[in-house]
């Protein structure tokens, strides 16, 4: 059965004046179809200039990260029938906006960048592949879940205010390294995350773990980096 | 305009499975580039969930053989069988170097890479099904992906986020370079080079049902089929069997793989009367006509047009431990827990076998004599070693991404010195300029989306998983209405920043020129041979078509021209499962 | 910044407020206890404070340390290992606790100012 | 991270020595805010050493709250710095005004 929607959305066209304003569009839209199946409605049929980011269309790449009705979400996973008639659409908070829903992500990607992303191991890798238990594994697993949309730091009081601050996608991709068993390089990802902007800035405010697409319980980890960190602190930087 | 200069040894588009593996491997030999229409990690590699396949023998005896008799089979012997055995050989160290890069694969007790059955692979040349395909819980292509695209990062690899290619220069048989945008400003830039690495993935979105993401439209393919290159066995589009109904969302074929099976409106497991061995887990072709099958005779689940894929009988832990990322889908978008209900499926366009024609080690080739164009080179789904033939086996495309995105980015590298760097002539920019203006400023009255939502309802209807020659004539009638009314669309969006109407539009032309190619190349093929069924030709009919399809583009339109199929161990004999 | 306010946000702004009002009452505290020095001037301060004004602020004090010392437990619970599935539940039951205790504290304050 | 501790060691201890120093100050015995009766409690050793500490750990609690918000809500390098410095200064002089109100 189909329903009629307004999408109340923010609209920045850079070439316009005024640059900003809130555009409605009432469309009809049937129960299985979500947020971002509206707005590609919109933008085919009502106005070609709306502009937002889309990919996979099924949550699993995080492009579509914007705020719909006050929280941040993924425009492909939000069905239309759990939010209200009114649609309030605007961009992610606290980043630059390029034009209408699309935000400048290089901050975002920069903070990620900081706590050195990848695997660091310079001994000579073994004939088969290096031996990790299931156990080991699982404790990265919740961890690996995440597509990096923008979600949860850009939904962080504390980034919103510093943003010097490393934010809740970079500790967590810090606790992914830290804790896989075959990375050689936990002392300095840990300095990285220890610092005046790292771990202590976050206040368990779960915010992010409100937003997170991939229902990944982001504060927990970073309670567990904590832990680590003071841990590490007493026993002076042996495991 | 002004334009922006860049120059690069290698310059690889597109930043998927296939883009980072080769870009680590000429990393350490020369500057590298990677142009992506997305963020890397946004690439459609990330939506593969099933597994990559490698005959590593770790939870059941394998053999790189028998994975190669599947994948040949599989193909319905279309494959290069050379080129086959270069894969499943490779496979296992490819594997083993996927897991030193740090790719969180999940483990067995005794702590190596776990391995699940999958559709078509078999032990010892076809008896039972084996575990082959390694995997990372059901989001396989998002830890191999992170983990290439990290090592990238590693490395130093210089990324040109979200850049449109807009044209691949090649003259007098050499690469000069490419021209894209940079879409968050609309500035151009050149990017000179000695060779370029073509990797941009496959063209679903030509398809109105599809499991592909919103960037795969396969554009490259076209700027290279429009300068004389040839495009191979572009009929060959696999269509997998369990999509979400409605939605085209993929329900890897691990869910069978760990005992799901498919059962029609009375409740049967039909699978058992098409494929009476290994029932569910038979190539994917062949699932999805049975399935299509039990929906046109009727048995769609209360006649309607889907079947259930069940799996109830699975135990609970199996399926959140091992398929969690579907039972997440079936929950947010269907409202049901998988362990609970039955899932809604039908098959949805998935995987494209054809592409561009390139040999065993990437470089990609200007005809069937096999005369090379210098310095271009493919790898992954937009590339056509024919390592698939006619059909795809489950998890042996990201086995294919991974082994010739290595294998092409090292011979990039090893010819290097032999080649000279590439120049791009002010002319060609401005042809270029000049055509995104005509785009920009046509007057027309059609606009981008109906234009676009006709291609991929007539593609759906008439060149899916059946297809008959009546059909497929209307479609290339449509498909030439089509193409006049593109050049009456209309543009509302006249800015240069993030102006995603203006690339959907250049996308569309692209598409529109693809679409003929498979259309055409579907017609000419008069048999009927793994995802190709041609309803008035049901037969397989190995005298002769047993040959691979050049697709050429003429003045006059598109001509073929064919060669044989590389045969060295197996024979080509009835595929029964 | 308009984003929806919910129990962990709201939980930390209180946390944030009460603290810095309490903060700045240390001072005011200390301002007044260094008039001991002086009997004369500090017990006329004191008479001066005990208007019942004062005692609302005392009371207002009251809650706002409660609330804080509430918060403050939540997050350390959190920190030492609690599961954060039940941040929410701590952050409601807190504010029950302290609104419990703030009336048993109220009573029995008022009756002896009046 | 030794910061980030204290403050929630100071903050636990506090947590019970404000419970004290109300059961203290407004339950027990009546009129306690006297000049006599302030100096009264004060004679006992055990009354003084308890005040000096739970003084320290209310200025190191607050002032290590106050130097978190700054971080996070005061911009640019310098300022941040130089408000961080004044608030270390105005916790010293508070500490010594707090100091002579209990020895003396």
């Amino acid at each position: 059965m189909d329903k009629y929607y307004t999408f109340k959305i923010k609209r920045y066209l850079p070439d316009e004046n005024p640059q900003t304003r809130w555009d409605e569009f009432r469309v009809k839209l049937n129960s299985i179809e979500r947020v971002l199946d509206g707005l590609i409605k919109i933008k085919e049929t009502r106005d070609g200039t709306l502009t937002f980011r889309k990919s996979c269309a099924h949550g699993v790449c995080g492009s579509c990260a914007m705020k719909i009705s006050g929280k941040n979400r993924l425009a492909c996973q939000t069905l239309v029938k759990d939010m209200p008639e009114m649609i309030e659409i605007e961009p992610l908070p606290a980043l630059p906006v390029i034009k209408d829903l699309v935000v400048d992500m290089s901050l975002f990607f920069r903070k990620n960048d900081e706590v050195l992303p990848y695997l660091i191991n310079n001994e000579t890798p073994p004939e088969r592949e290096r031996i990790q238990s299931p156990e080991d594994q699982h404790k990265i697993l919740e961890s690996l879940t995440c597509v990096m949309c923008g979600s949860c730091t850009t939904a962080c009081p504390i980034f919103w205010a510093d943003k010097e601050y490393l934010g809740p996608s970079a500790l967590l991709k810090a606790y992914r390294f830290i804790f896989d068993t075959r990375d050689r390089a936990k002392e300095q990802r840990l300095a990285t995350i220890n610092s005046e902007h790292g771990i202590w800035r976050c206040h368990s405010i779960f915010n992010c773990v409100e937003v997170c697409p991939k229902q990944i319980d982001i504060t927990k980890h970073i309670l567990l980096l904590k832990r680590l960190a003071v841990k590490r602190g007493f026993k002076g930087g042996v495991e | 305009m002004e334009i922006i200069k860049h120059y690069f040894d290698v310059v690889i588009i597109g930043s998927g499975l296939a883009g980072c593996r080769s870009a680590i491997e000429c990393s350490s030999h020369g500057t590298v580039g990677v142009l992506s229409k997305l963020y890397p990690t946004r690439s459609h590699s990330t939506a593969a969930q099933g597994g990559i396949g490698a005959a590593l023998g770790n939870e059941e005896e394998d053999s790189p053989e028998w994975h190669t008799y599947d994948t040949v089979k599989g193909s319905d012997f279309l494959g290069d069988q050379d080129a086959i055995e270069i894969m499943c050989y490779d496979a296992i160290l490819t594997i083993i170097e996927l897991e030193h890069m740090g790719v969180p694969f999940s483990r067995t007790p005794e702590g190596r890479i776990a391995q699940r059955r999958f559709g078509g692979h078999t032990k010892d040349f076809g008896k039972t099904p084996v575990r082959r395909a390694c995997y990372s819980a059901d989001r396989t292509g998002h830890a191999v992906l992170f983990a290439l695209y990290e090592q990238c990062q590693l490395k130093g690899v210089k990324f040109f986020q979200e850049f449109q290619v807009l044209d691949i220069v090649i003259e007098n048989n050499a690469v000069q370079g490419v021209i894209a945008v940079n879409i968050k400003d609309g500035s151009l830039h050149v990017f000179e080079s000695k060779a370029i690495v073509v990797a941009t993935g496959g063209y679903g979105k030509i398809f109105k049902v599809t499991s592909n993401a919103y960037a795969t439209t396969g554009e490259c393919l076209s700027m290279l089929l429009r300068q004389g290159l040839p495009l191979e066995d572009m009929e060959f589009f696999q269509f997998h069997p369990t999509g979400l109904y409605g939605l085209g969302i993929l329900i890897t074929e691990g869910a069978r793989g760990e005992g799901g099976i498919l059962l029609n409106g009375k409740g049967e497991r039909f699978m058992e009367r098409y494929a009476p061995i290994i029932k569910d887990l038979a190539p994917r072709d062949m699932v999805s006509r049975a399935i299509l099958n039990e929906i046109r005779e009727g048995r769609g689940i209360d006649g309607k047009d889907y079947v259930y894929l069940d799996l109830r009988h699975v135990n609970k832990k199996i399926i959140e431990e091992r398929l969690p990322e579907i039972t997440t889908f079936c929950k947010i978008y269907m409202g049901i827990d998988p362990s609970e209900a039955p899932i809604p499926v039908i098959p949805t366009a998935h995987y494209a076998m054809g592409g561009i024609l390139t040999d065993n080690d990437g470089r990609v080739l200007r005809d069937v004599d096999g005369s090379v164009v210098e310095g271009l080179y493919a790898a992954g789904e937009s590339a056509c070693v024919s390592v698939h033939g006619a059909n795809r086996l489950g998890c042996n495309s990201l086995l294919d991404t991974v082994v010739f995105g290595k294998r092409a980015g090292k011979t990039a590298i090893s010819q290097l010195k032999d080649v000279s760097k590439g120049k791009i002539k002010k002319e060609r920019i401005s042809f270029i300029v000049e055509s995104i203006n005509t785009i920009k400023e046509s007057k027309g009255k059609e606009t981008v989306a109906s234009v676009r939502r006709d291609l991929q309802t007539s593609m759906m209807d008439k060149c899916s998983v059946f297809r008959k020659e009546k059909e497929l004539m209307m479609l290339l009638e449509e498909l030439q209405t089509l193409k006049e009314r593109y050049k009456e669309i209309y543009i509302k969006d006249k800015s240069n920043i993030f102006n995603t109407e203006l690339l959907e539009a250049i996308e569309l032309g692209h598409m529109i020129t693809l679409a003929e190619v498979i259309a055409s190349s579907a017609l000419q093929r008069t048999e009927s041979r793994g995802a190709h069924y041609r309803e008035d030709y049901p037969e397989r009919d190995d005298t002769n078509w047993l040959k691979h399809t050049f697709a050429f583009q003429g003045e006059k339109g598109i001509y073929f021209k064919y060669k044989p199929v590389k045969l060295t161990r197996f024979k080509p004999e009835e595929r029964k499962y | 910044m308009r984003y929806r306010l919910n129990i962990g946000s709201l939980t930390w702004l209180v946390h944030r407020i009460t603290g810095i009002i309490l903060t700045l009452y240390l001072i005011a505290h200390i301002y007044v206890l260094s008039h001991l020095s002086d009997p004369v001037t500090y017990n006329k301060l004191m008479d001066f404070l005990k208007n019942p004004i004062f005692k609302i602020f005392e009371l207002i004090l009251f809650a706002i340390v409660l609330k804080h010392l509430f918060g403050g437990i939540r997050i350390t619970l959190l920190e030492i290992g609690f599961s954060t599935k039940y941040h929410k539940t701590m952050s409601y039951i807190g504010a029950f606790l302290v609104f419990i205790i703030w009336i048993v504290g109220a009573f029995y304050f008022l009756k002896e100012a009046f | 991270m030794w910061g980030w501790l204290l403050h929630r060691i100071t903050g636990v201890f506090l947590a019970f020595g404000l419970l004290y120093h109300f059961i203290v100050m407004h339950y027990i015995g009546h009129d306690n805010y006297s000049y006599d009766a302030v100096m009264q409690r004060l004679s006992e050793p055990s009354w003084k050493i308890f005040n000096v500490f739970f003084l320290f750990s209310a200025l190191y609690h607050g002032f290590y709250g106050l130097n978190g918000v700054i971080s996070e809500y005061v911009k640019g390098e310098t300022v941040k710095n130089f408000s961080k410095f004044i608030m270390i200064v105005l916790s010293f002089i508070l500490a010594f005004f707090g100091l002579k109100i209990v020895i003396f």
